[in-house]
């Protein structure tokens, strides 16, 4: 499918087509590396092709993952091969030698339009749209599929000449073979994710039999516009629509019954927190939504807030308790719940219209065989067993392992393992891999001078998400009308693949010189639009994208009519706009190939250690006057790892490496500049010297801190610390430790409240951590852990199961009734209400320990955030670009965060994290040039006044005034803000992109008053 | 009579309340459709020229939505466009416009739910305000523009 | 004797001399002019009239001080170059030479900004120091501004005003020196109050030994109450009151602080005529002449020679 | 350079009032440069005069126009063009631009938009001051390069009044005596001595004293 291969020695070999896969070729083709991608079904898009929204924004996944998709498949760097298995692996990293195997598709790729005749003519052979039957063969799995084409189902084609005869195309090849290559490449990353668990083999929730019970993923087609019902929410026995839906979680996770396993999918809590909140906000009262759940695990970023939210503001229930059984209630398909009420050991039903079972993760079928091809080991639950201390790396150098095939996990999070993986397998390429040859090449650019504005508008349904309010066929017949307007379509996914080629082609045919979208924000998507504008051979900037998405369709979808008015009137501006366009140049300058790092604990040294090896210049600022931050304090991880060993390691290797300089005692002062050419100056500790740093990006990883409370007699009483100060404890004074006879923790303090309303994340794995640390020294030890939701996520779920069956007993409590704690000599009296036997409790504890988890560093956070213009979210912790889909980008380019400054997260997660961070920064050093787009302050020197008005104004002294009498403003230095563009007294300065007449023009066409 | 339906225009920066409006949409929080969003890279980059020319085309409110103090992208963006602000309200004093038409408004791209408030707030007082005086007359005024 | 003044007189006979004031009224009020004089009567050497004071349009000191001539009182005119061009200040001291008035004061006068006429236009032709000159030049060379001799031109005693306590401090001197070189015989000071200051401003005085070379006359204002101290402190420019001022007039009741206020002016003109180089007071009792025969008489400076 | 301000709206629309079409000329010189008269005060100026008439139920049209220099005839010239399209001329420039715009165009009345204020420097954006009043006799060499003319609220020329305080002068806090200036600047040059100079009264002949003013230069003619 791509003419120029990648020379495969130096090529990335990624498996699965997933979100993580993508992102990780995604990212190493940004840093200009090959990369093989191969999937085993005929199109990429993992799981994710299938979601409806995502949480916590409650986006729609479609439309952020189609750039990506697209983008992938014309990114030069990426060979993607579908239907292709890995079948082989010899040597080591930097020179593997790998055999794939092909299947054969019976269609050429290159020529199949995906004009969808085969399928109307002979549906059964053609692989097609999945129904809300997932047992279907699927294959165009959604509707914007890459590669955009077909493919066939040999097996079940009995006449495949007739068939190959209606392809207007030619593309059917009857004789097409399953091939085998052998290649080489420098490294390996897998990412084939997992499966979706089938909860048939849980007898007792019906799954299978019932036709109302349907899994989370189930239910998420049937809300999805693209889905089976096309966005109506009917349940699938009669297609009426429920009024009454429960989820049950942990279905087939968290257990030891036949078909279940012990882990927690991580997942599976704020999946069926945001069905149950999309429902809510589409049915309002209309329906009631019921969570069953153990624990609810709410333990990412922000997610705390969410199950807040889902709460109180759309009133969702929230069931403490496992169902034991689903039966039917009545011969229409309702549906009972039984249940034991906790507690009270009485049994309870309840009756449902509808039941979705939060069905979790499965290693997946093809991980066992594949593990052996690789050569790598698995846990026992049969996913990639991974270093402690780098979470994506596998047994076997050279191959790491991302995503949900490392362990259970969500978007984010497989998207910081699929660019930390990326960062850690692009070192095992050669150098001459980075060399530049394969940027995209655009035909010529056409030149349009002269000629009359001739303007093609596009307008996207987008699925549902503009359709759905907006009449788009009367926007596209309003827009037909405008003036200039040559020709007006509706492209359905504009972002597709498939659009962009109509819209490419219509470029060309009605030799158009502007292009007008209608469709989602520009923020998003311009670059996409741009580049299919240079691919027609149009100036990107003859565009203009009027935002009839998530600026009127998504906030006016209770008034249709105004809504589609509304999308007229922006349409109308826009397309007034481009009128007033021109074709500009981006103005390129050169990139200082240097990072900063700042932070000097786990992930900051992570990070910088990363970049060093690739060879780049690392300026590793610390605070404080040493490197190791809070890890210092921490003595092993859950599974025994030694963290002092390691950190004394890393601390070695840091200080050695002949790209790293680290700088301590650093206190930020200043910063400037652009992302390729910062400058940020130091005040240094104890001369109190300043210095000046150039570099071209920036990672953030100046952690979090230990909270600390003033409360259950925390520094009041020798027997109270924290669960780090714990730690310590068993670390130095072990015969102290062995004295003790109970032990009480205390989970969720100072975490989960009003105050600091965010889960640590870290503390319930902590606890356990010190319980069975305490267990091993002191077998007798009485130890309770009293919790509000345990959450051991993943495979920490086994450290949990582990703590109970050595004798830890939880008890949960609620913030209404806390514990009481009261000193009592050299212990204190711990007294707490214990909802199994329904009575209070007091144990003498000869140490309480408190989990008490981190909140943000708010002094530093707060500083540099100012400093640097960077956002941060309501409780201190840096704001990533897109919580999602960009999760170690900020907001502002070049800047990257990683570790607890991000969010609170163990030392492993941390040192993903740093990876990511590390590769993404690469993504922009292994450029040499960086584009400062094309809105510059430009001068008329014949309306110049040399009034200095320019002079004074620009926020960073660009203009002046030249030899010739007249402001000068250098294209280079000039940041284009537009502010002298607003202040000149002449009206001699416009900033390109946004000058007056477009900015007039748009306001015009915005304000004519007649539809 | 008919209910007056204002006509807004919010000059947002692209940093920060275009970002904002733009999470508005995905938290699907609605506001009224009267509100119509022009990007600009900084409220800095407003010109005073344009908020006028608004209200005479026929907007009955200008909003301008930058970034909070302290946090411009390009430094001092937007106290530039609050100073700017004070100075088109003497203007429109002087032409007899409630000066309360033009509005000054501070965000950050996180801010998806204040900003639904702000500019729903904005256009209820407008609404209170009714038509810019100007929309009595709807032949629009053309300016010729001058041909250097 | 350069002039007639009796003022001239007083100081040349090296005896201490006392002038008031006399502010005319706004109205066409002789008796006004008349009553206020009365009280002054034998008490001071010669009485200024002021003219158009704080930019305020009152009867014209011109008028006035011949109304004051004819009382038989030694009025000394103060001209102002606010409002007048150098034709009309030479044609009014040819006029009021010609009323037997032989002492003028040469001021550049308040700013229109303060007075009930912001409005007009002002006029500034020549400043003070260009008005001693002018005046000065008429006296002894007997020639007007515009260079033509004239017959009989005024001899006038001429007097500039000086402020010891207006910024900058170090230019006070200096700007004196430079009235005595435009031709100044006498001055009078802005009120004191702050009398540290003013021995300091006296000493760098002597030190030019200006004193020998124009007679200083020390300006003094009692105070009615705490609240005009007040008003003179913050509101009148070039004004320096100590606190130590205010706090004695707040520390006695309200009907006693005009008695203290008087106090504190007598207790300064004692202290005032012990410094080398004071030549004599000059009382400016605003709106209060009645009380300056007692503040005379208290102050060991009753009576007044008798010279003619 | 010449600085204005522009006259209060209802002024301008006062007099325009009987008009409904009107040029609007601007100026790019002074007038640009203190922000009074140039291209962009001239389209505030336009649309709000739009707004005005509108809000009276009429409709004005403006030609806007911003010429290089009002005060040149030759630039004035370009007017013509437009001149009988319009029923009324507004200029934006000082007073010199006004005259020669009525000066050139006899049968149409020229408004003045602006007051023109003096001659005065930027002290820094968006602050003018007065600094010239164009005295035709400069003394500038005697006062240490600060002209008590211009600065000193009573042109006093032999020093500061008794109502100087902090350096500012009486009339207001917000004006600097130019005297003290005066007196510092002559500390720093070390010429304090030069201070006691009485400088005599002024001939006001070079000044407006003279009637208007007039150069010629022979040789350019």
């Amino acid at each position: 499918m791509k003419a120029n291969r990648p020379s495969d020695h130096h090529a990335v070999l990624i498996i699965g087509g997933g979100i993580g896969g993508i992102k990780a070729a995604l990212d190493l083709s940004e840093a200009r590396k090959d990369v093989i991608l191969i999937d085993k079904s005929p199109a990429i898009g993992g799981v994710l092709t299938q979601l409806d929204r995502t949480f916590p924004t409650n986006n729609c996944d479609i439309c952020t993952l189609s750039p990506n998709l697209s983008a992938g498949a014309r990114q030069k760097h990426i060979d993607l091969m579908p239907l292709t298995q890995l079948t082989g692996v010899e040597g080591e990293a930097g020179n593997f030698t790998i055999t794939l195997t092909t299947a054969p598709r019976y269609i050429d790729t290159e020529k199949c339009t995906a004009c969808g005749l085969c399928l109307d003519k002979f549906p059964k052979y053609i692989r097609f749209t999945p129904g809300l039957d997932h047992r279907a063969p699927t294959c165009m799995r959604y509707p914007r599929v890459t590669p955009h084409a077909f493919s066939v189902k040999r097996d079940q084609c009995s006449d495949f000449e007739t068939l190959a005869s209606v392809c207007p195309a030619g593309a059917i090849i009857q004789g097409d073979k399953a091939k085998t290559r052998q290649l080489h490449v420098g490294a390996i990353i897998v990412a084939v994710g997992a499966d979706v668990f089938s909860p048939e083999a849980l007898d007792n929730y019906g799954y299978g039999k019932l036709p109302n019970v349907v899994t989370s993923l189930e239910y998420e087609r049937i809300m999805s516009a693209s889905g089976p019902t096309f966005g109506e929410l009917q349940r699938p026995s009669d297609g009426c629509q429920p009024r009454r839906v429960a989820w049950i979680q942990c279905a087939g996770s968290r257990g030891q019954n036949k078909g279940e396993v012990s882990y927690c999918s991580s997942v599976c809590c704020m999946f069926a927190l945001k069905e149950a909140i999309v429902t809510k906000e589409r049915f309002k009262e209309d329906i009631e939504t019921t969570i069953f759940y153990m624990d609810m695990r709410t333990f990412g970023k922000d997610y705390e807030m969410y199950y807040q939210r889902a709460k109180e503001d759309y009133h969702v229930r929230l069931k403490r308790c496992r169902p034991h059984s689903i039966i039917p209630a009545d011969p229409d398909g309702a549906l009972k719940i039984s249940y034991v009420e906790d507690g009270f050991g009485t049994l309870e039903d309840e009756t449902y219209d509808m039941v979705v079972l939060a069905t979790g993760f499965r290693p997946s079928a093809e991980s066992t065989g594949l593990a052996k091809v690789l050569g790598i080991e698995l846990n026992d639950h049969c996913y990639a067993r991974t270093g402690s201390f780098n979470p994506v790396a596998t047994s076997r150098p050279g191959i790491y392992a991302c995503g949900v095939f490392e362990a259970p996990k969500d978007i984010p999070e497989t998207l910081v393992q699929a660019s930390a993986s990326a960062c850690l397998a692009g070192k095992h390429l050669l150098p001459a891999a980075t060399a530049d040859s394969t940027e995209p090449v655009y035909p010529p650019e056409k030149d349009i001078t002269g000629e009359l504005p001739r303007i093609g508008v596009f307008v996207c349904d987008c699925g549902q998400n503009i359709s759905g309010t907006v009449d788009v066929p009367d926007v596209v017949n309003y827009a037909g009308l405008l003036p200039h307007v040559v020709v007006s379509r509706s492209v359905g996914y504009g972002c597709s693949r498939e659009s962009l080629d109509i819209i490419r082609k219509t470029i060309a045919d009605k030799k158009l010189n502007r292009v007008v979208i209608g469709g989602c924000s520009p923020r998003t998507h311009e670059s996409l639009f741009q580049d299919t504008l240079m691919q027609a051979g149009l100036n990107k900037y003859m565009l203009e994208i009027a935002n009839i998405r998530d600026q009127n369709a998504w906030v006016h979808a209770d008034r249709p009519e105004d809504a589609t008015r509304k999308a007229k009137e922006l349409i109308r501006m826009a397309s007034a706009g481009v009128v007033e366009s021109h074709p500009l140049i981006d103005h390129i300058l050169e990139l200082n190939q240097s990072a900063l790092v700042i932070g000097g604990g786990v992930s900051g040294m992570n990070a910088a250690l990363e970049l060093a090896e690739q060879n780049y210049t690392v300026y590793l600022a610390e605070q404080a006057g040493e490197l190791g931050g809070l890890a210092r304090q921490i003595h092993r991880t859950i599974d025994g790892s030694d963290v002092p060993t390691y950190l004394s390691g890393l601390m070695g290797e840091v200080r050695a490496h002949k790209n790293i300089e680290v700088i301590l005692n650093a206190v930020l002062v200043d910063h400037e500049g652009l992302p390729g050419m910062f400058k940020t100056g130091f005040q240094i500790a104890p001369q109190m010297y300043y210095r000046q740093i150039e570099h071209g990006v920036t990672i953030l990883a100046v952690g979090a801190a230990p909270n600390r409370v003033d409360d259950y007699l925390l520094d009041k009483h020798e027997a109270v610390c924290t669960q780090m100060e714990l730690g310590n404890l068993i670390h130095t004074a072990p015969d102290k430790v062995s004295d003790w006879e109970n032990v009480v923790m205390i989970q969720c303090v100072g975490s989960r409240t009003p105050d600091n309303p965010n889960c640590s994340r870290i503390c319930c794995q902590a606890a356990i951590k010190n319980a069975l640390w305490l267990l091993d020294s002191n077998p007798d030890l009485n130890i309770y852990i009293l919790y509000r939701d345990m959450r051991t996520y993943g495979f920490l779920e086994d450290y949990y199961l582990e703590a109970r069956r050595r004798g830890v007993i939880f008890v949960r409590y609620t913030p209404e009734s806390p514990p009481v704690v009261e000193a009592g000599g050299a212990g204190v009296h711990v007294t707490f209400n214990e909802p199994m036997l329904g009575m209070k409790l007091m144990v003498v504890a000869d140490c309480l320990a408190l989990s008490t988890g981190f909140k943000s560093d708010d002094e530093s956070t707060e500083d540099l955030a100012k400093i640097f213009h960077l956002t941060r979210t309501g409780d201190g912790y840096f704001l990533e670009d897109h919580t999602k889909l960009k999760p170690v980008d900020m907001s502002v380019p070049g800047f990257f965060v990683a570790g607890t400054a991000h969010s609170p997260k163990n030392i492993g997660e941390s040192i993903t994290q740093a990876h990511a961070a590390a590769g993404r920064a690469i993504t922009v050093l292994s450029r040499n040039l960086i584009n400062m787009g094309a809105s510059v302050a430009q001068v008329d020197k014949e309306r110049c006044a040399t009034c200095l008005v320019c002079v004074r104004a620009c926020p960073y002294d660009v203009p002046f005034i030249n030899e010739d009498r007249y402001s000068e403003i250098d294209p280079s230095k000039c940041h284009g803000c537009g502010t002298c563009a607003s202040e000149c007294p002449a009206q001699a300065i416009q900033l390109t992109r946004f000058e007056d007449r477009p900015m007039m023009a748009k306001l015009e066409g915005l304000l004519e008053r007649k539809l | 009579m008919e209910e007056f339906d204002p006509v807004i225009v919010a000059y947002c920066c692209h940093y920060c309340a275009y970002t904002a409006a733009d999470m508005a949409g995905s938290m699907r929080l609605g506001y009224p459709p009267g509100i119509k969003i022009i990007r600009v890279p900084c409220t800095g980059k407003v010109d005073p020229l344009h908020v006028m020319r608004a209200l005479m085309d026929g907007a009955d409110g200008v909003l301008i939505a930058g970034c909070l103090k302290g946090d411009c992208h390009f430094k001092n963006g937007n106290i530039k466009a609050l100073k700017r602000t004070a100075y088109l309200k003497q203007w429109m004093d002087e032409i007899g416009i409630e000066s309360e038409r033009v509005e000054m408004v501070m965000m950050s791209a996180g801010m998806g739910k204040q900003f639904v408030r702000i500019v729903t707030d904005f256009l209820d007082n407008i609404r209170l305000l009714g038509p810019c005086p100007k929309n009595t007359n709807q032949q629009s005024n053309r300016i010729l523009s001058e041909l250097v | 004797m350069k002039t007639n003044s009796v003022l001239e007189k007083i100081f040349a006979s090296g005896q201490f001399a006392v002038t008031s004031e006399c502010g005319p009224p706004r109205g066409a009020m002789p008796g006004i002019v008349k009553e206020k004089a009365e009280h002054l009567r034998g008490y001071v050497d010669a009485v200024n009239v002021t003219d158009n004071q704080t930019a305020m349009v009152r009867m014209s000191s011109f008028a006035a001080s011949i109304i004051l001539r004819e009382m038989g009182l030694h009025p000394v005119l103060q001209m102002v170059t606010r409002d007048r061009n150098r034709i009309a200040l030479q044609s009014d001291l040819i006029g009021a030479y010609a009323h037997d008035i032989n002492t003028v004061l040469c001021l550049s006068g308040d700013h229109p900004h303060f007075g009930d006429h912001a409005m007009a236009a002002n006029v500034y032709d020549m400043d003070s120091v260009q008005l001693v000159e002018a005046v000065r030049n008429m006296r002894e060379d007997g020639r007007l501004q515009g260079g033509a001799e004239v017959e009989n031109l005024p001899r006038m005693f001429i007097g500039a005003a000086a402020n010891p306590f207006a910024d900058p401090f170090e230019l006070r001197v200096a700007r004196l020196a430079k009235k005595i070189m435009a031709g100044v015989d006498f001055i009078q000071t802005q009120c004191i109050y702050n009398l540290d200051k003013f021995e300091r401003w006296m000493a760098g005085i002597r030190d030019r030994g200006l004193h020998k070379k124009v007679y200083i006359m020390a300006g003094v204002t009692p105070m009615k109450s705490e609240g005009m101290a007040k008003y003179m402190k913050n509101k009148v420019p070039g004004m320096d009151v100590p606190d130590e001022i205010i706090k004695r007039m707040a520390g006695v009741p309200k009907d006693k602080q005009a008695r203290e206020g008087i106090d504190i002016s007598i207790e300064s003109i004692q202290r005032l005529k012990e410094i080398e180089g004071v030549n004599g007071i000059h009382l400016m009792a605003i709106e209060w002449e009645q009380k300056v025969p007692e503040i005379i008489e208290r102050a060991g400076l009753y009576p007044r020679p008798d010279i003619v | 350079m010449i600085t204005a301000e522009r006259k209060p709206l209802d002024e301008i629309a006062s007099c325009i009032e009987p008009y409904n079409r009107i040029l609007l000329v601007g100026c790019n010189e002074c007038v640009t440069v203190c922000a009074a008269g140039g291209r962009k005060e001239v389209a505030m100026l336009s649309s709000a005069l739009q707004m005005v008439s509108m809000k009276q139920g009429k409709t004005l049209s403006v030609v806007e126009m911003t010429l290089e220099r009002q005060c040149d005839p030759e630039y004035v010239e370009s007017l013509a063009l437009h001149i009988d399209g319009v029923d009324a001329v507004v200029s934006m420039a000082c007073g010199c631009g006004v005259q020669e715009i009525a000066r050139r165009f006899g049968q149409v009345r020229v408004f003045p938009a602006v007051n023109t204020k003096f001659m005065g420097a930027s002290e820094r954006a968006g602050v003018w001051a007065e600094r010239c009043q164009g005295c035709g006799d400069c003394l500038l060499g005697l006062t240490g390069g600060i002209c008590p003319i211009a600065r000193c609220s009573k042109r006093l020329m032999n020093g500061p009044c008794g109502g100087s305080g902090d350096g500012k002068c009486e009339i207001s806090g917000e004006v600097d005596c130019a005297w003290h200036l005066i007196w510092e600047r002559m500390k720093a040059l070390g010429i304090e001595d030069r201070y006691e100079e009485v400088i005599s009264a002024k001939d006001w002949r070079p000044a407006r004293g003279g009637g208007p003013r007039k150069i010629i230069r022979e040789d350019l003619q």
